[in-house]
């Protein structure tokens, strides 16, 4: 086994240890927590992979973003250290076996599958995905960015108007 | 003539009431017009004639074919032989009718009679269609109508029956929908589909698809003409329906069943027809035993008239399942001499009980001292329903026997004779209903002061008892208008049977 | 170049220009009474609509990613028209409410949504649209902000979307895996019906159903369309969905034809449920909206069948079936609409009576609701009859068969609803509504397509010529 | 002779008159309707005997037969090449002399009930119903076709039932006039399929065709219809059987006679014309007129004798214990019909065998004179008396002469005494069944005896016996009650010496009378003590009638009862035909039939409710759900279903 | 680094989404189940990276995915939040039980 092995090893144990604990601790704080390691997680999976770009953006936007968000929405919604209620039993019940039959046939499907793996070489460089992300051409993913833009705006217009607070007397 | 008019007609009719507010107003408009609808079958019977005088012997006549969904093959074709044109004039006079029954409709006169005209225009269309999809149309087109006019205006557990009508009627068309799309997805005309019955008629749907499709369309039409066991709407629907609509319902409505039983179910599929002769006859039997049986318990008017129009339709089936010319007429003369018969019967029915407020024959008795025209339009329409010689019934059911009699296995002959059985059973509740209800004493002195019928309901009744001894006094011109539209549907029969 | 970019994105550029004119608008120093910004924008979606009939042209733009051509062109202009129609009868509601522009810089954005999303030409642009088509939406379901029900349902909606996102994007990234490509055209081509790409077409499929709401992924629905404000509802029940099945069609006819047997059998197998689930729950209902959400669902039972037909019929039948549906729905809503703006009630049992003050209103709803049920002379029985037609020519009269009875049953409860307004006794019925000018005019424009689409074969033909 | 020209009037100025009447009568010439109606009646009878004398005296006969001639005939429903129901009308021995009877009685009849019905409410409904009647019953014996003559049988059987239930208030009559319609009804019903079935074996519905072609052994129909069997009788046995039940029906034979008595609920006069001349002779009529058939097939018109025996017998014995007279009479009717109808079924064609066949039309001949007088007569005592029991009457003779001496008259003609009519009839037809069946002669030997008691019976009862207190004085009547009286009474004085068998006769020859003296001291001596016998009992009040009924108890109720045959059929369709047929198909109908198909919709509804819940409104739920949506298609469609 | 099979990698990601998966389901809480929804989106951005890199490689389709779905669970999560707020602020409760005044 070699080095490089066993670091996807314990990168991977890391992060799906941790998805564990984020979904199944009833702090609410540290759920967030676990989840905040669980995508650092998914980063180093990233550099892993040698994709350092999107490792750079997960801890960008994820960590440094959404987990942000959560945490402040946690705050202004929550006492962080009450334990969350639980699920009816019936429900985990089925979720569980719900989970466990989906993964093992999905897992099956997919093992199943004869991926014809390349020797190609992946190249890819920030100037790349710059050009790419900005031209139009074939390979061009400027008009997905325009989208994604639009898309923005109108999230953090729809964002506005429901989280502003509405002064009573209008109510 | 273009025979869009007669749909085109009350349509026009029914929109030219919108703007009007008065009952007045709106009845005269809507009289206006069905006497002008009236005027206009009968050029159509005249022109009809001409032309079959002058020697056409083009199966249908007065054709015009408009493309409408042409990627579909579906026109607007429309086109007359002597069954629709017999059907077309019997909508005439039950239309007529009904609007001068309800002459005095106070509640919400408007919408009422709008509904009356929209209903008939459904039925016209229904009769001059030749496209399978017009057709459908048009039979799906007259459902609605009779909820609303049950519902709205009707009495007794009005909404349950409305709901009941519509439920059946259009399960009854979801299944001739099935029907069609079967016979349309099996031929191949030039290479398309068609709902174009002519053409269909003309090319040959494998016996294998007929058997297959053959019970769809035949039980859907089935269900508009009371098929047993899908006969439950009809004594709720009749029994609740304002006298106008019940009218409607059995002197028109039912007869688009019986007439796709025949033009779709048998004419389009004659080898799946013959294949189920024996299963509709018996079924006809049932539903005319039966419903004879069932209309002798009967204890309300309406209810009687409608579990007989069970038992009537019955004999429209019969003479359809048995697959000889003369049967096939008798069933058409059968709608043509029913439709005429229960409207009246209803008719009858709606002023007494607008007089007395009660349908009940226990409550009622001895009517005839005090409106005598009615109790003798009452008594006629019993007699026209019990079968007597110079009304129309009589020559229907006859013709019925006469053809079922042709087939000469004895299944057919049992079957012929337990039909006939009924006539029998007819007798005992017509009489006992007639008995009880115009003669006698009268018992209830309320009654004493209740005045015969007014114009209105006189025209009335004298309408459709002219339609009804016109047939039963000179039957053979209407058989004569029947035969060659028989003929062309026995020739794919009698291609089948020899 | 560019004016092919012109020409070509004229819809979307269009909805743009929109969104950034009532941007401006509302950052603008002005105080605008909501009357007088509704009529202007009213007026704009007006010349949005008109904009689409002028000027077209094939083609594709951004390599491959965007296309247009004459259907997809009357398509985005079906949907133009149903955004004019409902904000014309949510006039009422917007009239009193604190943000207009807001509102209608996000409705357009979903509607720039779908504009890609029919356009896309592949599967990352598709992705992307629709999450542009979603994530508004669910802000716009909360737009009644003080009521529970509205943020219960937006959070539902954007949960559940979330969710079939989820497994969307996990059926893309399978299908990627196996095809090595996010163009549609190269991913047919690549199709070869292994399991992982079945498994991986199942779940896309699972997320175009899940927005049409087809059983079993319906159960969003009934709760979003009954909290949500009626346009709102409206606009999920009517033109979200218009947008979705477009694509669908056009997804399932061209991208995934190699695999046409098998989502024909699950196609059969969802129209079957849906049609089934979602008449036996609108049976039961008791609120209007919620009626018609289970009523909307059964309508996409049928719609499925039409595109079971695999054949130009089938997809005309199915473009065509919107097309009426839009009118009718949006005609039913209309009125739901009014009711609940100016009466406050929302229940079928209000509408007892209905018919003693608004003579009108109740034959337009009893009209929409007829054109729903598929009555002639209504449009929706020609799109019924067309879509049942459609689906009939592969044989397959078992579905037919059990379409057509389930039709028996959707009329049962339109005809409650018929039932309750004409028939039933109520001791306060509601009073005369006064409806004003843009929502009559609305219904008016629903009522004419209710009638004309039908009577006049024009526009099935149109649409079949397109198709074609 | 150009019958054409005027013969249609015949039947048709009864429907003249009829439509006039019926239509116009009530509000503009109630009073003057009686008028009305006889005077087309009376121009329909003398065209009628202007008929006859041409048909029978100038141009009827060729070579030594009488020839039918069809003057008129048209197709009026056409069902295919051979089957049409054609309206003709026939002119052969039977239906002139049916034509004479029938206007003639008709006409008496109508001039009759001026004065009887004078002052009805209805007075001009009730001669637009005899003219209705009339009208039917001469279609009905001009018929040239099978389908014509069912026509116009069910078109005399509703003319019937209007004019029994004329007093339409009364309870019974109505009830009369529903049994009537239903038992005929009910006949007509076996008619019909015989009808059916000769028509069809036949291949024609015409009488001259379809005679011919049965009664010709070669033919193939003939073959046909005698080949082909049903429950191993052959199809013509079965066919004539089911026509003779339909004649049996009109005619109330046993045991569909059942209607007759009740029938009597109507005016005397309608008694008199329908339920006494007229329609109840169409049985034998029609008998008469398929007489070659049946003929060819002995063992239907072993039936007809059985039948018409049995009901000659059975209903002499039940006249001589009723008590109203005009169920007596109507018995009587009875009885006499089933004397012409066994002697057609002894009867044979040609020459001497051919005696049973003359001497029944003979008799209708003149049977219908004097019953029809029997029934005017009896229509004028209740007239007086105001009711229809023998306890409220006696000693009439006082007060009706005229009435009295026709009573007499009839009395006698009935029983059979030299000169009157009856007398040569019956002779005939003793003769004939003394000739071919000594049982059957016995037995009409003792009815014959019957008869006369029972008839005398009446006669003493009513004119002698005990003078019972009067109401109303209000004298025997006016001149168009006697007319009639009169004029009956003259013919059935005169009619027995017509020879009748010279004009009527199976094969169409003449047949010369037979009168054989020695022959009739027989049947003449035991009606004559039949006479004899009611005199003793009932010219003077005696307590011996009560007596003997008491002696002979049981039988006596029985008889007096109607041998319980009515409550027999109440029971069967009361009890039967109500309860275990019409009631459990109403029930099936309510519940289980639409049971079901509420059943469906109550399933629908409680299907909805039970699965409710997956709509829990819980957004997690709502995301299994999917999942699991997912995973099922995902197993079916990957794996199963390909 | 080719040791590692793809279907590992494969492994890990498929895991990562229904576990993700059974946090919807279970979690009571609104906010953690936006949490969930995130590792789930997480698990399809490594599937894309992973395809991308090891099957496909001449051009970056994946990887651009990938990107997007990072941009759009930003926004998705931003309007969630606001809901959840806004919700909480009208109910005072993100217990997703007692969200189901509708049903049925």
């Amino acid at each position: 086994m070699t080095a490089s092995q066993i670091i996807f090893y314990l990168i991977s144990a890391f992060m799906l240890g941790t998805a564990i604990l984020a979904v199944t601790t009833r702090k609410i704080f540290r759920s967030a927590i676990w989840l905040l390691f669980s995508l650092i997680g998914t980063a180093a999976l990233y550099f892993w992979l040698e994709v350092e770009f999107i490792a750079a953006v997960q801890i960008i936007v994820y960590v440094g973003g959404i987990v942000v968000l959560i945490i402040f929405s946690i705050f202004l919604t929550q006492q962080s250290g009450q334990r969350m209620a639980k699920a009816p039993i019936t429900r985990v019940i089925a979720s569980v076996l719900a989970t466990i039959f989906g993964f093992s046939l999905t897992f099956l499907l997919i093992s199943q599958h004869s991926f014809q793996l390349t020797e190609k070489p992946f190249d890819w460089t920030i100037s790349k995905i710059g050009m790419q992300m900005l031209g139009t051409d074939r390979n061009g993913f400027a008009l997905p960015l325009e989208v994604v833009s639009i898309l923005l705006l109108a999230a953090m217009i729809g964002c506005i108007v429901i989280a502003i607070k509405s002064n009573p007397e209008e109510k | 003539m273009n025979l869009s008019l007669l749909v085109i007609l009350p349509i026009l009719n029914a929109l030219l009431l919108l703007p009007f507010k008065e009952a007045k107003q709106v009845r005269l408009i809507t009289l206006a017009g069905a006497v002008v609808q009236f005027i206009l079958c009968f050029f159509l019977l005249y022109l009809f004639w001409q032309e079959k005088t002058t020697g056409n012997t083009s199966l249908m006549l007065f054709e015009n074919n408009y493309k409408w969904y042409a990627p579909l093959n579906i026109n607007f074709h429309t086109g007359v032989d002597g069954i629709s044109v017999s059907m077309i004039l019997l909508t005439a006079f039950v239309v007529l009718a009904g609007i001068l029954v309800s002459w005095k409709q106070e509640k919400l006169s408007k919408e009422f009679f709008f509904l009356l005209l929209f209903l008939s225009a459904g039925a016209y269309g229904f009769f001059i269609s030749i496209d399978l999809f017009t057709l459908f149309f048009f039979l799906e087109l007259a459902v609605i109508p009779k909820f609303l006019l049950i519902g709205i205006w009707g009495s007794g557990k009005k909404e349950y029956s409305a709901m009941k009508l519509a439920l059946m009627l259009m399960g009854g068309s979801a299944l001739v929908f099935v029907g069609l799309a079967g016979i349309y997805f099996n031929t191949n005309i030039n290479g398309a589909h068609s709902f174009d019955m002519l053409q269909i008629a003309q090319s040959n749907i494998s016996e294998d698809i007929q058997k297959l499709f053959f019970p769809f369309a035949f039980i859907g039409f089935g269900i508009f003409t009371a098929l047993f066991p899908f006969h439950t709407w009809v004594p709720d629907g009749h029994s609740s329906a304002p006298t106008a609509a019940s009218m409607f319902l059995a002197g028109i409505s039912m007869k688009l069943g019986g007439y796709g039983c025949l033009r779709v179910a048998t004419w389009l599929m004659p080898d799946a027809a013959h294949h189920y002769s024996t299963i509709i006859i018996i079924l006809a039997c049932i539903a005319i035993l039966y419903g004879a049986f069932a209309t002798m318990m009967q204890t309300d008017l309406k209810y009687i008239n409608a579990y007989s129009s069970i038992s009537h339709c019955g004999f429209v089936l019969l003479g359809i399942g048995m697959l000889t010319q003369t049967a096939i007429t008798g069933a058409v003369m059968q709608m043509v001499s029913h439709g005429l018969m229960t409207a009246l019967f209803f008719a009858a029915i709606g002023m007494i009980y607008d007089r007395t407020h009660t349908r009940q024959v226990a409550q009622l008795s001895g009517l005839l001292k005090v409106m005598p025209f009615i109790s003798a339009v009452f008594v006629i329409a019993g007699l026209c329903s019990l079968g007597l010689p110079g009304l129309s019934g009589f020559v229907a059911e006859m013709t019925v026997f006469m053809g079922s009699w042709q087939n000469a296995d004895s299944f057919y002959r049992i079957a012929t004779i337990i039909a006939c059985a009924s006539i029998v059973v007819t007798a005992v509740y017509i009489l006992r209903a007639t008995g009880q209800v115009i003669m006698g004493p009268i018992t209830n002195n309320d009654y004493k002061s209740l005045k015969d019928a007014a114009w209105n309901e006189k025209l009335a009744a004298v309408i459709l008892i002219t339609g009804i001894v016109a047939i039963g006094v000179a039957p053979f011109w209407l058989n004569d208008l029947l035969r060659p539209a028989t003929d062309i549907i026995m020739q794919k029969i009698s291609a089948i049977t020899k | 170049m560019l004016a092919d970019f012109f020409i070509l994105m004229k819809a979307e550029l269009v909805i743009t220009l929109l969104i950034f004119t009532l941007l401006f608008l509302k950052i603008g120093n002005k105080e605008w009474r909501n009357e007088s910004l509704l009529n202007i924008i009213n007026l704009l979606l007006f010349i949005n609509l008109l904009s689409g009939f002028f000027i077209a042209k094939e083609g594709t733009l951004f390599g491959d990613m965007f296309r247009t051509n004459e259907l997809l062109r009357f398509e985005k202009n079906m949907l133009n028209l149903g955004i004019l129609i409902i904000s014309l009868q949510s006039y009422h509601w917007l009239k009193q409410h604190k943000h207009v522009p807001e509102f209608y810089m996000l409705l357009l954005s979903t509607l720039l949504g779908m504009f890609f999303m029919i356009s896309a030409n592949n599967i990352l642009m598709f992705y992307l649209a629709l999450e542009l088509s979603t994530i508004p939406l669910a802000a716009l379901c909360n737009f009644d902000l003080h009521k529970k029900i509205a943020s219960e349902a937006a959070f539902k909606m954007s949960i559940s979307s979330a969710f079939s996102s989820g497994l969307l994007l996990f059926g893309i990234s399978l299908l990627y895996g196996t095809t090595g490509s996010l163009n549609f055209a190269e991913i047919s081509s690549q199709l070869n019906g292994s399991p992982l790409q079945l498994f991986s077409f199942i779940l896309l499929l699972s997320g175009f159903t899940f927005k049409i709401s087809a059983v079993p992924f319906h159960l969003w629905t009934a709760d979003v369309y009954e909290g949500s404000p009626v346009a709102v509802t409206s606009y999920l029940s009517v033109i979200s969905k218009a947008a979705i099945l477009f694509v669908l069609v056009s997804v399932l006819y061209n991208v995934f034809q190699p695999l046409g047997s098998n989502w024909y059998n699950m196609l059969f197998v969802l129209s079957v449920l849906t049609m089934i689930i979602g008449n036996l729950f609108a049976l039961r209902q008791q609120n209007m909206k919620r009626f018609l959400a289970f009523s909307s669902i059964a309508q996409v039972g049928f719609i499925l069948i039409g595109i079971t037909g695999q054949s130009a019929e089938g997809s005309a039948s199915v473009i065509y079936f919107v097309l009426v549906y839009l009118f009718s729905n949006l005609g039913a809503f209309g009125v739901v609409a009014l009711v609940s703006s100016l009466a406050g009630k929302e229940n079928i049992d209000d509408y007892k009576g209905f018919y003693t003050h608004n003579k009108l209103l109740s034959w337009v709803l009893a009209i929409s609701l007829f054109s729903l049920a598929g009555i002639p002379p209504t449009a929706g029985f020609f799109g019924k009859f067309f879509l049942l037609l459609a689906g009939a020519a592969k044989g397959n009269y078992i579905l037919i068969t059990i379409a057509a009875l389930n039709m028996v049953i959707s009329l049962y409860y339109y005809l409650r609803i018929i039932k309750a307004m004409f028939m039933d006794e109520n001791k306060n019925p509601v009073e005369k509504i006064n409806a004003g000018l843009q929502p009559k005019l609305a219904l008016a424009i629903c009522m004419i397509g209710i009638i004309v689409t039908g009577l006049i074969s024009g526009a099935y033909n149109y649409i079949y010529s397109l198709v074609k | 002779m150009n019958y054409s020209q005027y013969i249609l009037l015949i039947p048709l100025l009864p429907l003249a008159g009829f439509l006039v009447l019926g239509l116009f009568g009530k509000s503009y010439f109630n009073k003057s309707a009686g008028i009305i109606g006889t005077l087309f009646l009376l121009v329909a009878a003398i065209l009628s005997l202007y008929t006859a004398y041409n048909y029978f005296f100038i141009d009827g006969k060729v070579n030594g037969v009488y020839q039918s001639i069809i003057p008129f005939k048209y197709t009026w429903l056409s069902f295919s090449e051979n089957i049409s129901i054609d309206m003709g009308f026939v002119l052969d021995p039977i239906s002139v002399m049916m034509l004479v009877v029938v206007t003639f009685v008709s006409l008496m009849v109508h001039i009759f009930s001026l004065w009887y019905m004078k002052g009805e409410e209805r007075f001009s409904t009730y001669y637009a119903f005899l003219g209705l009647f009339t009208f039917s019953m001469l279609g009905l014996v001009i018929s040239t076709n099978i389908f014509q003559i069912y026509m116009f049988w069910e078109l005399v059987g509703v003319s019937s039932y209007l004019l029994i239930g004329f007093y339409y208030d009364k309870p019974s009559a109505v009830a009369a006039s529903k049994k009537a319609f239903i038992v005929t009804r009910f006949a007509d019903l076996a008619f019909l399929i015989g009808i059916l079935i000769l028509g069809f074996q036949a291949e024609t519905l015409d009488f001259g065709t379809l005679i011919q072609r049965l009664t010709d052994i070669q033919s193939s129909q003939f073959i046909g219809i005698t080949t082909a069997s049903f429950f191993g009788v052959s199809l013509l046995t079965w066919a004539l059987t089911l026509v003779f039940i339909g004649g049996a029906g009109k005619s109330a034979m046993l045991p569909l006679h059942i209607w007759l008595p009740d029938a009597m609920e109507g005016p005397t006069p309608v008694s008199a014309l329908i339920h006494a001349a007229t329609m109840v002779v169409a049985g034998v009529y029609l008998v008469a007129r398929l007489f070659p058939v049946f003929h060819i097939n002995q063992a239907s018109l072993h039936i007809v004798t059985f039948v018409g025996v049995a009901s000659a017998l059975f209903a002499a014995i039940i006249a001589c214990t009723q008590t109203d007279i005009k169920r007596v009479l109507a018995y009587s009717t009875m009885s006499q019909i089933g004397y012409m109808m066994f002697s057609l079924g002894i009867s044979g064609i040609g020459g001497e065998n051919g005696l049973g066949y003359t001497a029944s039309l003979f008799h209708l001949f003149t049977h219908a004179f004097f019953k029809s007088l029997l029934f005017l007569a009896a229509g004028a005592v209740i007239h007086l008396v105001h009711s229809n029991e023998l306890k409220d009457m006696g000693g009439l003779k006082r007060y009706m002469p005229v009435t009295h001496i026709v009573f007499l008259v009839a009395c006698l003609a009935i029983s059979g005494i030299f000169p009157f009519a009856g007398f040569f009839s019956k002779e005939e037809i003793l003769l004939a069944s003394y000739e071919s069946n000594k049982i059957v002669y016995a037995i009409a030997l003792f009815t014959s005896g019957l008869t006369a008691f029972y008839m005398f019976r009446l006669y003493f009862s009513i004119f002698w016996n005990k003078q019972k207190d009067l109401h109303s004085h209000h004298g025997e009547g006016n001149m168009s009650m006697k007319i009639p009286l009169w004029i009956l009474a003259v013919c059935t004085c005169t009619a027995g010496f017509i020879s009748f068998g010279k004009y009527v006769s199976a094969d169409g020859k003449e047949l010369a009378s037979h009168f054989h003296i020695l022959f009739s001291i027989v049947p003449v001596t035991v009606s004559l003590l039949g006479i004899l016998l009611a005199m003793l009992l009932y010219k003077k009040e005696n307590g011996k009638p009560q007596a003997i009924s008491n002696s002979l108890g049981g039988l006596y109720k029985t008889a007096y009862h109607k041998f319980y045959i009515d409550e027999v059929y109440l029971f069967i369709t009361k009890k039967i035909i109500f309860n275990l047929v019409g009631r459990p198909a109403a029930w099936i109908d309510k519940n289980i039939i639409d049971g079901i198909m509420n059943g469906i919709a109550g399933v629908t509804a409680s299907i909805s409710s039970a699965i409710k819940g997956i709509q829990s409104g819980k957004v997690q739920s709502y995301a299994l759900y999917f999942f699991a949506g997912i995973i099922a298609m995902a197993i079916v469609f990957v794996y199963l279903w390909k | 680094m080719n040791e590692i099979p793809i279907s590992h990698i494969l492994f890990v990601s498929t895991a990562l989404f229904f576990i993700g998966m059974y946090g919807l389901f279970t979690r009571r809480n609104m906010i953690t189940m936006l949490m969930a929804i995130e590792l789930i989106l997480n698990s399809v951005n490594i599937n894309f990276v992973v395809f991308n890199k090891y099957l496909y490689p001449d051009k970056l389709d994946g990887i651009f995915f990938t990107i997007f779905i990072i941009a759009i669970a930003a926004a998705e999560a931003a309007v969630a939040i606001a809901i959840i707020i806004n919700l909480y602020r009208n109910h005072q409760s993100i217990d997703v039980e007692e969200a189901e005044e509708m049903k049925f």
